[in-house]
């Protein structure tokens, strides 16, 4: 089964990467750019019984180890 | 020897490799802000270490896709020296003047330390005051310096002796003990298809003065000055 | 804005005691608003006011005449000669470093940078003291890996070079770490930046990153303009953005450069707020901000917010009138948000305008004067028995004693962490991590500055009066064995909860302590930073007054390093070894006892001492020198013969004191020298009433105590080396 | 309009965050992980008349900056 974990940084919380990246889309010349925010993308490769097991799972991994809830947010995708 | 050096937002370590210059050629270098319109006319350019704004999206990303890059990759295909060191490499690959990417060093951790490598070649503008072979010890202080490029490329800088310096261990052995980031066939520096473009992750800069503990990074600067006088 | 009522509630949620708030009524004539009272909250908050240190930190001493500026102002300033002066101070983020370890180290880092180039001044070396739990504990890898990786992140990015630290692991700092950053800058000592605001109607002016909702203090608001949602968004710790500090600290030194500055301030803790107010107050006049100025990140922020938030690479300045343009186009060139968000006034009060309409109104004067200080209640620490050397059993072989010593997570090389740092950037780095004190380059000079970080925690504990008398004779001794004159201190007081008597009692002990040796050693107090409260559930940290120094060596050329330089050269002991064990690192890790008086300092020793062993570096009569310190004799030889791949062999020992005291006792003033001149060192020390013995010489590729106890360095260098990375890599079995 | 873009290493390319991440989890006692990749995601916010447009503009920044094709893979999404 596969997992991707999607971290993003709360809402709120500054985003230098982001606002570095917008800066320099600017300064290649794309306009109507208004935000950019970076963030992490996780996938894994795993045996689970089905996709509801499988997202327990990858849930407590991001409680313990992929996300840091002080200041990110993450969301989880299965597929199979 | 006329030499610019080009300071991007974030690049920091301009003085060292300025003051690295002007002790091997006595003549002082001109900085160059990224954002001014026109580059010197120089013999050499030089693309210092640091972290071009801040190293975000990839390190070199942004530099590395600046007007001011396109200036300097025309200055390199008109025939002009440009020496990248550290950030430098990464903005030279970024910019497509080098082959290959550097990545995230295996250990995934950023490493400063002083590095033995040896010299594979002394046969370029960049290194013939080395002999072939010989074992030096330039510092290291980077995050990404993992160099990776592909079978056919890496093939080809061997056989077209475009590399420069491999990390080796102490002894100047090119092993993997030796290996600090993880390189591709232990790579640390190499040149372009003319052989007047060097990126190297080392930091020759700051092994030029007997207070820094070594002075092997001398003979770069002093191979540089004997050929641009 | 001004709808919230307030109640005993919102006010509690804010801080302030009963009696503080009746303070605040009658500053105020009348009953604040929200904005106001969140002023009142963050400026009487125990970080801003130092209410339970204030009273005891007036004792230190801090004058001097290489002192151009003690405490009070953003960094301490000492003279170094030629028109020079080294700028430097120490900070705390020990509590976001333990919720968000890389955020937290990295944004502490970052401030206290800012706090050093406020003054003017180019940061050229950053210093960590760190303190972490016991390995054992499952948090404890996870905490070093990201602390570590925040300090070299932030200060790798940003170019300075990070030359010295110290790490402790102790059970007591399971529930709070402690993550102390110093930097030192180097500036003209006639163009040094102050905060004191003065010129009526001169441009008061926002520079640096944009403001959003970091860090603002977490009083929950019981109202629409609070809703759960806002409370949602508000993120407790700070991401650093190392590459805008770049920006702001290039911007700003280059407009140092000109003379279009009246005033500067950086926005730590209490951003806006402690800013503006420090600014005014310093200058005796009133400051106006129009708060819809400000430059903003996020949408709907409120002036409460505004003056609360701590988002991070922020400054406000002061401009000579008619300079704004000027300074304009340098933040510009560098890519950074300017704003001339208010003026100097007559008022002597804060006056805050959102789109023209008042929301905040206090006089400066009584809000910083009548800020609260406490004479808390305190109980001294009661003395510990001495341990008799005799009185231990026999530990067996001495070199398996040290080898264990060796690679105890205490004393073990630190190399896993400083690796991580870029010690080498700016190419004036003469002494890297793993001497006694850093050395770093003045450049165009023959000039060097030496510093350090230092404190023994569990001494401090034991008896908080020579742990801080030590503390400081330490730092003092190890720029001392590296040829530089020290200068001055900066402190980091890390304690807990000081509404207990006898955490406040370790605190007074502390001070009372480093009072008497700043004292004595000619080592002035020019700056320092108070972190209280590191408890968790009741148990508090070993009270760590962290000290930070700097010294002066006029010549570099003369400098002294630890390593042995050559074989057959003769080692001389310098300093009296009674061989005291108690609370040693002998007796910890080999006896597994923490107990004991710790070591008492002679004052007068320390300083005589001292000047003998600048005078003999001064001369060129040594060839390597080092303080001993933690472990004592055995590990001070072993060190040197590590740093110097040359072994040694000791001769000579002590016939009063037993083999183990001698060697692992940790007696203080002392130092090893090594030299090819003896005699002339011996008559030196005896004309100077300095104890001086021949212990033995260098040579050979082993230690060798005593004739039947070698070891070699290459097992020595293994037992030291490798018990960091080993934890690091979660492969240590951590038997120990 | 939203765009994201997640940049992934190619396969083939050593992956050691992934490598370490993989690890970690293993550590702290999750089962059956067979494989971990960590990659980047960026979200634009930015003004485009239609999906498009804005497809394309995206696309021609992935290859102006956002990603390096010696070593990176991108995938690009649009929402409203
Ligand atoms: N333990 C201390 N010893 C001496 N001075 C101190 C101590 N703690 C704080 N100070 C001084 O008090 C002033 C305010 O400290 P602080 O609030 O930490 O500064 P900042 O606002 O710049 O972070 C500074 O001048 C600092 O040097
Ligand atoms: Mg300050």
């Amino acid at each position: 089964m596969k997992a991707t974990v999607t971290i993003t940084l709360k809402s709120g919380v500054l985003d230098p990467q982001g606002k570095a990246i917008e800066h320099a889309l600017g300064a290649l010349g794309f306009q109507g750019v208004n935000d950019v925010r970076q963030g992490k993308v996780i996938e894994i490769d795993l045996d689970a019984a089905d996709p509801t097991t499988a997202e327990a799972l990858v849930k407590d991994m991001c409680g313990k180890l992929l996300a840091n809830p002080v200041i990110e947010d993450y969301s989880i995708e299965i597929s199979a | 020897m006329r030499a610019a050096v080009i300071v991007f937002p974030g690049t920091n370590r301009e003085k060292d490799i300025a003051e690295a210059l002007e002790r091997a050629s006595g003549k002082k270098a001109q900085f160059v802000w990224h954002g001014d319109s026109d580059l010197p006319d120089v013999d050499l350019i030089v693309v210092p270490g640091g972290f071009s704004y801040g190293d975000y999206l990839r390190c070199g990303a942004m530099a590395g896709n600046s007007p001011v890059m396109r200036a300097v990759k025309q200055k390199a295909d008109a025939g002009v020296r440009v020496l990248g060191v550290c950030n430098g490499f990464q903005i030279l690959t970024e910019t497509g003047l080098l082959p290959g990417v550097l990545m995230r060093n295996a250990q995934l951790k950023f490493i400063c330390k002083k590095a033995t490598l040896t010299v594979q070649n002394s046969d370029s503008d960049f290194s013939s005051a080395y002999s072939e072979g010989q074992r030096v010890v330039f510092p290291v202080a980077h995050n990404e310096g993992n160099y990776f490029a592909d079978d056919a490329t890496l093939d080809r800088l061997e056989g077209e002796d475009r590399v420069v310096f491999r990390y080796a261990d102490a002894d100047g052995t090119v092993n993997k003990a030796g290996n600090i980031n993880g390189s591709q066939r232990n790579i640390a520096g190499i040149l372009n298809e003319k052989r007047n473009v060097l990126g190297m992750m080392p930091h020759p800069e700051n092994a030029t003065d007997p207070a820094q503990g070594g002075t092997d990074g001398l003979g770069l600067f002093k191979s540089l000055a004997e050929v641009l006088q | 804005m001004s709808g919230v009522k307030m109640t005993p509630e919102l006010v509690a949620e804010h801080g302030l005691t009963g009696d503080e708030y009746n303070t605040v009524l009658s500053i105020m004539g009348r009953e604040p608003n929200i904005t106001e009272l969140g002023i009142f909250s963050v400026m009487w908050s125990e970080h801003c006011s130092y209410k339970s240190s204030r009273f005891w930190l007036k004792t230190l001493p801090t004058t001097g005449p290489q002192v151009i500026q003690g405490p009070g102002e953003n960094a301490g300033v000492v003279d170094i000669g030629e028109g020079q002066a080294a700028v430097f101070k120490i900070e705390s983020h020990n509590h976001p470093s333990y919720i968000e370890p890389y955020q937290g180290a990295a944004t502490g880092v970052g401030g206290i940078l800012r706090d050093v180039f406020t003054m003017g001044a180019r940061p050229i070396a950053n210093l960590n003291a760190l303190r972490f739990g016991d390995p054992g504990n499952a948090k404890t890898r996870h905490l070093v890996d990201g602390v570590v990786a925040g300090i070299g992140g932030y200060g790798n990015c940003i170019g300075v070079p990070t030359v010295a630290g110290e790490v402790n692991f102790h059970p007591a700092y399971n529930g709070n770490c402690l993550v102390n950053a110093m930097t030192v800058g180097l500036a003209d000592s006639d163009n040094i930046f102050y905060s004191k605001a003065s010129g009526i109607g001169n441009p008061v002016v926002y520079v640096g990153s944009k403001t959003g909702r970091d860090g603002i203090h977490g009083a929950t608001m019981a109202s629409a303009e609070f809703s759960d949602q806002t409370e949602e968004k508000r993120p407790t710790v700070q991401v650093g953005d190392p590459f805008t500090e770049k920006l702001l600290l290039e911007a700003c030194l280059e407009l140092m450069s000109t003379d279009a500055i009246v005033s500067i301030q950086d926005m730590g803790a209490a951003g806006l707020t402690s800013s503006s107010v420090e600014m005014a107050d310093k200058g005796g006049v009133g400051i106006r901000l129009d708060l819809d100025k400000v430059p903003m990140r996020e949408e709907g922020m409120t002036p409460y917010e505004l003056m609360l938030s701590e988002s991070q690479e922020r400054m406000l300045m002061v401009l000579k009138p008619g300079r704004e343009d000027e300074a304009r186009a340098i933040f510009e060139k560098w890519e950074l948000d300017f704003a001339v968000i208010g003026e100097v006034t007559t008022s002597g009060n804060l006056e805050l305008f959102w789109y023209g309409e008042t929301v905040g109104d206090i006089p400066v004067k009584p809000l910083v004067e009548a800020s609260p200080m406490y004479e808390r209640p305190w109980e001294p620490t009661p003395a510990q028995a001495e341990i008799d050397p005799d009185s231990l059993p026999d530990a067996g072989k001495m070199t398996n004693c040290l080898k264990d010593i060796l690679s105890s997570p205490d004393m073990c090389s630190r190399r896993w962490i400083w690796e991580q740092y870029d010690h080498l950037i700016r190419g004036e780095t003469l002494q890297i991590p793993g001497g006694d004190a850093a050395v770093v380059r003045i450049p165009e000079t023959s000039k060097a500055l030496a510093t350090t970080v230092d404190c023994t925690p569990r001494y401090c504990l034991a008896d908080p009066e020579q742990g801080g008398r030590q503390a400081v004779a330490e730092c003092w001794r190890n720029m001392v064995a590296t040829g530089a004159k020290p200068l001055a201190l900066t402190n980091n007081m890390n304690f807990g909860n000081p509404e207990r008597p006898k955490i406040m009692g370790q605190f007074v002990g502390a001070i009372k302590g480093m009072a008497a040796a700043a004292k004595t050693l000619d080592f002035p107090v020019v700056s320092g930073n108070v972190s209280l409260y590191n408890e968790t559930e009741g148990k508090a940290i070993l009270p760590t007054p962290v000290i930070g120094g700097v010294g002066l060596l006029k010549d570099h050329t003369k400098m002294a390093t630890l390593a042995f330089k050559a074989e057959d050269e003769t080692i001389l002991l310098l300093g009296e070894s009674k061989g005291w064990v108690g609370q040693s690192i002998f007796l910890r890790e080999i006896h597994g006892r923490e107990e004991g008086a710790p070591p008492p300092v002679d004052l007068e020793a320390e300083a005589r001492n001292g000047a003998l062993v600048l005078d003999l570096i001064d001369k060129g009569l040594v060839t390597a020198c080092h303080d001993l310190s933690d472990g004592g004799l055995a590990v001070g030889l072993a060190e040197m013969a590590m740093a110097g791949n040359i072994g040694a062999t000791v001769a000579e020992q002590s016939d009063e004191t037993p083999a183990h005291a001698f060697f692992f006792g940790e007696d203080q003033a002392r130092y090893v020298v090594t030299s090819t001149q003896a005699d002339a060192v011996i008559h030196l020390a005896e004309q100077a009433g300095v104890p001086v013995q021949v212990i033995g010489r260098t040579g050979g590729e082993a230690l060798t105590l005593t004739p039947e106890d070698t070891i070699s360095l290459e097992l020595l260098r293994h037992a030291h080396e490798d018990w960091l990375p080993a934890y690091m890599s979660g492969e240590e079995a951590a038997e120990q």
